[in-house]
């Protein structure tokens, strides 16, 4: 079982949906939005920022007794950059057309602002085990955020899902979904659902607690 | 190799770093509440993407020719560490600008337009001159988003924006709009008439 | 004298009102674009009464869809969102899928109100906001024109497409004015522009029409007259210029002007009160601003016609505008900026 | 973020500023200093052996790919070797492993008894979003342009992109006589050899292809050797291990 | 002189509303019969309240002395009647909010007659004298606003009036008593000038009237001899062309800086209805106890100018002009654009009453109010240059501390942005509440 305890799970779950880096935080914004016209990038992405999470994270919590504390950030950044250059090299290597598509935003992983948040506020106060759980429940967020976007511009603006054709030849792409607007736009918009469910969650439990409240 | 006026034309607008290529989108869109402070911090990261040029261009001619894998990281200890410097030669020089800037100074080293102009300028093999175009063009179309967004956003706080949509939404939808209008200059003074 | 006193109302000062209402400014629009409405009827026939009534009825519904019920009936009266549609209609080709043109209005409608709060708090003008979405989402359905002339039963089997079937556009595709000129150094005879003859999107084929209508708002005193004029004189001075340095390459100025978009813009959207800026120094800024756009990126840029990107470009810059030329308050040396 | 940060700058501050200039009278400076060293060794040495291990496979992969695409637009050819401009003579170049292409490079083409096909010859310029990159083969005894190749762009999808999409307008550049230079008309009204219809609603990209071909012809052609007097094939250039087709 | 301040005779920006004047404009003055109830708020001027000096059941004459000033921005009260001091206490006045009043029973028996006094010999008083006499005579500017007249003429030391400038420019539609006034009465006003002049020291008497009063004009221009440092000097009939800041912008070309005065430009501006009072209490003794109103409005039967003792309920003089129809949906005290709704008929008529108006539903329902659409008229019609739309959405925004840089404190309320706003946003009450707000929290601060 992954999950050995409660504590873990709690870490790993908080950053699916309650403190979702993209929804709720709004951080890692530059490559959410610049490498989700497709959900193969996406998703490559998304494996690359979880690479690099988990593994910087990991090392932080090991090493946070050892870096001064006028010096961490530096630190972090050198463990974050070395992560990313160690990721940028596989990709290169591995999956050279997906890093192709990538160009420049893998490099660019170093100033996602989510990384190194969570180094600051979660990783350097917290036992290994939790922060890559933590690390990893975060990455699992910005995945299922990049996913969903990249999803989405892809079945309009190619009319394809991972590469696979969805509406047969006549589909007119809307091709602004591939374009700089449309990833701005869709994501407002799937901001705008999100803020709307969870508007709904929070109405839903309140009327439970006040169902519960009449009744006793 | 394109013009130098072509570069700034396309760093500044065509190719908006933040409307194009999404960078510096948290700046972008967490300061971009008020007009004044977004002007600010624009001029302020144009300095230092500026700066950073000039140090990128020697890090490319002198280390990274022999150690092309410390490009990153060399790229990133640079940026972090002329933002240092450039906080505390503004504090010592001048204190009432520091006050101005201070707080956005930091906000600059996690800002990835910086990084990604050092990145793309050495992707598109630029030289000394055309990396300091490329700087100011980057920059300053930066600063124009920042402060158009800025603009529109305080004007908004005036309106009944429905409440579902308020905040990063709806900032996002304003860049949105503000992209697709941008897409306008797509061509400028690169076509062949 | 009556034997008791009325109930006596308090309402506050003052108490008399000028005649207008903004309902009645949104009406008064849309009777300055009946002969321009009427006239693309003519050109393009059936297809024009399609593709506006689509793009209408996506604007109205969706303004229905998401205003709260109570407040429906108010705002459906104050004829915005019929507004926003017509003049989307006519910004578009009259080949155009009704699928298309019906997202068309519902974008405008959605991203251009609705989420800044309806009427008088959007930033962006609707009707452009709906065509830059369209021009940027089926870009090649968006430029392909149709000659005009075409009798009013010819059907454009495009214009009945739906998102999952495709035309292949017979033979009748033809270069738009602007496109001629940009792509082939042709330039189309003036008076040809001005009365309408040439292909290009359905409302703004005819100058003298728009611009009578034009006329009509002006005297309603439902235009800033600076708007237009400030547009329609920049694009002459900048073109002029650009033409006695080269004829050959170069639009002449009256080309310029009534060719395009520029007409409809200039004179019904570029107008929009909600989206210009409120003071007199702001609209001529505004008007020049958008009058060297219009030629920078006819001229220079990768696309014939900018009037659409110049007119949201500048609604971009008008908060900044309206900031920065706040009028000058009597009794005070300068005016007081923030 | 800006909590973040600014978490960061408040427990940051006080210290002011101890994490980059260690000449800065600090607490423990030399602590510092040693720490920031060891962080820097320790991911350099990562670094340099991700470096190592990935280097062949990534200078494998671009090689492969710029011999994919020097075959593609020379039709014909099965080997390949670099040639740079040194005083005023084409040479041939060796790279060392994992070094760059330089700038001033062409390719030829050979076939497989080694003898000279053409010249494929990369190009840039700029496109309608942004700098187009391309490589195309030019044979100098025809006077022709035989392939086009779109290397790099970001034009629009579905308009733009057709420059390497459209098959029609890839394949007009397969046999394409460049005398005097190449023109673009608009779609159907192709009179002439030299001329290449225009991509409908793409007239800028087609023009910009087009003129990026126009302009690397303008400044390589006359440099080029008579034709017969290309540089031979070397030895210890790489060969073409697997001819795509 | 620049030529072009020939022609163009008004301020910039403002707004043309209908006149209005036509139903009363050609009617004489006439005397209101005296009621038998007369109610004076001690609060009838801007400033201090003033205080009672008589007891209840105190005996009256008509013109006494009923309350002195409560201070120096503060005027003396007289009595309007012949009568008996009834009652001294909060009554409800016309605004709805209870205010001290003398309410004086008029004697039934009475003439009621004004006794003629001895003319007081002012051109021997030093300006200080003139000024104590101007206050003791009650006498505050009638143009509406009813801030103590003595208080305008009591020039500090450093500031010279070059200008009298009286004020009959009348631009709230329908008032029509400085009109008639300055028709019937133009020797009386000339008379006031020039005692007022005198005593300022000013150079010039200037006229302004609006010039849809042709024949006030040339009845005063009949009077003034040619040397006569008197000039009348038509306006464009432009709203709000009789606000002080504004009539001065159109004679002189002048604007009056923020905050600073008409004195500051080396003007006094005085109300016609002012000058006159003056002229009677200098040269008949008479302080001011009665002025001319303007009743009309589409709710009265028959429309009049009413020569009215204040304090006559508002009630009495409707029953005159023949009561309200049954349409009447509101009554307000002053002209439309700036004027007070009343909240009972039985609200006195005070010093700074012009006019008395009953409006129909037509003039008063609520309007559907729709979205602003920044259409920048209210901006056209600003006099001062404010941007009331700005102001208006501030308000709502509930940003009143931004709303101070948009100048909100130079508003003078003239409603000419409400007017001219066709979503019938209510500009003016939106800023009210701006300033009233800014000075609670200005006040909490203190």
């Amino acid at each position: 079982m992954l999950f050995s305890n409660t504590e873990d799970y709690e870490e790993f779950s908080k950053g699916i949906w309650r403190d979702n880096p993209v929804f709720v935080q709004v951080l890692g914004m530059c490559p959410m939005l610049a490498v989700t016209n497709s959900a193969v990038n996406a998703v490559a992405m998304g494996g690359a920022t979880l690479f690099v999470l988990v593994g910087s994270s990991f090392l932080v919590s090991l090493l946070k007794g050892w870096i001064p504390k006028q010096v961490r950030i530096s630190c972090f950044i050198i463990i974050i950059a070395t992560f990313v250059t160690i990721a940028d090299y596989t990709l290169l290597a591995l999956i050279p057309t997906v890093h192709k598509e990538l160009g420049a935003f893998i490099p660019l992983i170093v100033a996602n602002c989510m990384i190194l948040g969570r180094q600051e506020a979660f990783a350097s106060k917290s036992t290994p085990r939790l922060a890559v759980m933590d690390a990893l429940g975060m990455s699992s967020g910005f995945m299922v955020a990049l996913l969903a976007l990249g999803a989405v511009r892809e079945i309009f603006g190619t009319g394809t899902l991972f590469g696979i054709e969805l509406f047969g030849p006549a589909w007119e792409p809307w091709v602004i979904m591939i374009l700089p607007p449309g990833g701005f736009l869709t994501l407002g918009l799937i901001l705008l659902v999100f803020n709307w469910m969870s508007q709904r969650k929070a109405m839903f439990l309140e009327r439970v607690a006040e169902a519960e409240g009449s009744s006793q | 190799m394109d013009s130098l006026g072509g570069i700034f034309i396309g760093s500044l607008l065509i190719n908006n770093f933040v409307l194009t290529y999404f960078l510096g989108i948290c700046p972008f869109l967490g300061v971009s509440n008020n007009l004044l402070t977004s002007f600010r911090l624009g001029l302020a990261t144009t300095f230092v993407m500026l700066v950073t040029a000039l140090c990128a261009w020697v890090l490319n001619t002198y280390l990274l020719i022999y150690a092309p894998y410390l490009q990153l990281i060399s790229y990133i200890v640079v940026i972090a560490s002329t933002v240092q410097f450039i906080e505390m030669a503004i504090k010592k020089l001048s204190p009432a600008l520091f006050r101005a800037l201070g707080i956005f100074l930091p906000l600059i080293t996690t800002n990835c337009s910086i990084l990604g102009l050092a990145i793309f300028s050495f992707n598109r093999g630029y030289g000394f001159l055309e990396g300091m175009v490329y700087a100011l063009g980057a920059g300053l179309g930066f600063t124009i988003a920042m402060v158009l967004l800025a603009g529109l956003r305080e004007e908004t706080e005036l309106s009944d924006v429905p409440a579902l949509i308020q905040g990063t939404a709806m900032n996002l939808i304003i860049a949105g709009i503000l992209s697709m209008a941008f897409m306008g200059f797509a061509g400028l003074f690169s076509s062949t008439v | 004298m009556n034997s008791k006193d009325p109930d006596l109302l308090l309402q506050t000062a003052p108490f008399l009102r000028q005649g207008m209402t903004t309902p009645s400014a949104m009406m008064d629009v849309i009777i300055a674009l009946a002969p321009a409405t009427l006239a693309a009827l003519w050109y393009f026939g059936n297809s024009a009464v399609l593709v506006i009534s689509a793009s209408i009825a996506g604007a109205v519904l969706t303004e229905m869809a998401f205003v709260p019920r109570q407040r429906r009936r108010m705002i459906l009266m104050d004829g915005s969102g019929l507004l926003t549609g017509l003049l989307l209609g006519l910004t578009l080709p009259p080949g155009l899928p009704m699928w298309m043109a019906f997202i068309g209005g519902a974008v405008a409608i959605g991203f251009g109100k609705i989420i800044w709060g309806g009427l008088g708090n959007n930033l962006f003008n609707p009707a452009l906001v709906g065509r830059a979405f369209l021009l940027a989402t089926f870009p090649i359905a968006m430029t392909t024109w149709t000659a005009a002339s075409e009798g009013f039963w010819t059907f454009r089997l495009t214009n009945f497409d739906f998102p999952f079937t495709y035309t292949e556009i017979d033979g009748l595709t033809a270069a738009s004015p602007l496109g001629l000129m940009k792509f082939d150094q042709e330039a189309t005879d003036v008076m040809q522009l001005f009365f309408g003859n040439t292909a290009g999107s359905l409302g703004e084929t005819s100058s003298l029409l728009l611009i009578l209508g034009g006329i009509y708002l002006y005297l309603r005193r439902d235009i800033d007259w600076r708007v237009p004029v400030s547009i329609v004189t920049t694009v002459l001075i900048f073109s002029g210029i650009l033409y006695s340095i080269d004829p050959l390459i170069y639009p002449a100025p009256l080309f310029s002007v009534f060719s395009g978009g520029l007409m409809l813009g200039t004179i019904y959207m570029a107008t929009d009160p909600v989206t210009s800026p409120t003071t007199p120094l702001g609209t001529w800024i505004f008007g020049i601003g958008i009058g060297l756009l219009v030629i920078l990126i006819r001229v220079f840029g990768g696309m014939p016609e900018g009037v659409l990107y110049s007119i949201l470009l500048m609604n971009a810059v008008t908060p900044l505008i309206d900031r920065f030329t706040q009028p000058r308050i009597f009794g005070h040396q300068r005016s007081k900026k923030t | 973020m800006s909590d973040i940060i600014g978490s960061d700058r408040q427990q940051r501050s006080p210290e002011s500023g101890g994490e980059k200039p260690p000449e800065q009278d600090e607490p423990r400076p030399i602590k510092l200093v040693m720490t920031l060293a060891l962080g820097g060794l320790i991911s350099g040495l990562g670094i340099v052996g991700v470096y190592e291990a990935t280097l062949s496979t990534i200078t494998e992969y671009r090689a492969q790919e710029l011999r994919a695409a020097v075959f593609k637009v020379l039709p014909g050819v099965t080997q390949m070797q670099e040639l740079a401009q040194e005083s005023d003579q084409l040479v041939a170049v060796v790279n060392e492993e994992g070094e760059e292409s330089r700038d001033n490079t062409i390719y030829g083409g050979y076939d497989e008894e080694r003898n000279f096909v053409g010249y494929a010859i990369p190009g840039e310029g700029p496109g309608f979003q942004d700098t187009i990159k391309l490589l195309y083969g030019y044979l100098p005894t025809a006077n022709k342009v035989v392939g086009m190749e779109v290397l790099q762009s970001r034009e629009t999808p579905g308009l733009g992109d057709k420059i390497y999409k459209d098959l029609v307008f890839v394949g007009a550049f397969s046999d394409l006589p460049i005398e005097p230079t190449i023109e673009v008309v608009k779609k159907g009204r192709k009179v002439s050899d030299n001329q290449v219809d225009a991509i409908t609603g793409a007239t800028i990209s087609s023009r910009a292809v087009v003129k990026i071909i126009n302009d690397t012809n303008s400044t390589w052609l006359e440099n080029l050797p008579t034709p017969g007097n290309e540089p031979p094939m070397q030895d210890n250039n790489s060969e073409a291990e697997n001819v795509i087709q | 002189m620049n030529p072009f301040n020939l022609l163009s005779k008004s301020f910039q920006n403002g707004v043309h509303p209908q006149h209005l004047k036509a139903q009363t404009q050609d009617l004489p003055i006439q005397r209101v019969p005296f009621g038998s109830l007369f109610v004076m708020p001690l609060n009838q001027h801007i400033g201090v309240p003033c205080k009672p000096v008589v007891e209840k059941n105190q005996r009256l004459r008509r013109g006494e002395l009923i309350a002195t000033a409560g201070g120096f921005v503060s005027t003396a009260l007289h009595s309007p009647v012949t009568g008996r001091v009834k009652e001294i206490g909060e009554f409800r006045a016309y605004d709805g909010n209870f205010s001290q009043s003398i309410q004086i029973e008029a004697d039934p028996y009475a003439t009621q007659q004004t006794e003629v006094g001895t003319p007081i010999d002012w051109s021997s008083m030093t300006t200080d004298d003139f000024i104590k006499a101007v206050q003791q005579a009650g006498i505050v500017g009638m143009g509406g606003a009813a801030f103590p007249a003595h208080v305008k003429f009591s020039i500090p030391d450093g500031c010279n009036i070059r200008y009298l400038l009286i004020n009959g420019a009348e631009c709230e539609p329908y008032l029509t008593n400085d009109h008639r006034l300055m028709l019937e009465q133009p020797l009386r006003l000339l008379r006031g000038a020039e005692i007022v002049r005198q005593k300022l020291g000013a150079e010039e008497v200037v006229i302004g009237v609006e010039l849809n009063k042709p024949d006030a004009i040339a009845a005063l221009n009949q009077h003034i001899q040619p040397g006569d440092p008197v000039r009348v000097v038509g306006l464009e009939a432009k709203y709000p062309q009789g606000a002080e800041k504004m009539i001065i912008s159109t004679i002189f070309k002048r604007e009056v800086p923020a905050g600073q005065l008409p004195r500051d430009v080396e003007v006094n501006v005085s109300n016609v209805s002012t000058i006159v009072a003056i002229a009677d209490y200098f040269d008949y003794g008479m302080p001011l106890i009665e002025r001319i109103v303007t009743v009309s409005g589409p709710g009265v039967s028959y429309p009049a100018n009413l020569m009215v003792p204040l304090g006559t309920t508002v009630r009495d003089v409707l029953q005159f002009c023949g009561g309200l129809k049954d349409e009447t949906k509101e009554v307000i005290m002053g002209g439309p654009m700036m004027g007070r709704p009343i909240a009972s008929l039985d609200a006195p008529v005070v010093k700074g009453c012009s006019g008395i108006l009953a409006f129909t539903e037509d003039l008063v329902q609520t309007r559907t109010e729709y979205p602003c659409i920044r259409c920048g008229r209210c901006l056209e019609a600003c006099p001062y240059f404010l941007n009331p739309a700005r102001l208006a959405r501030l308000s709502r925004a509930r940003m009143f501390e931004e709303m101070e840089d948009y100048a909100i404190m130079d508003c003078v309320e003239c409603g000419c942005c409400s007017y001219a706003c066709p979503s019938s946003i209510p500009i003016v009450q939106l800023i009210r509440t701006g300033k009233d707000q800014l000075r609670n929290t200005k006040a909490k601060q203190k």
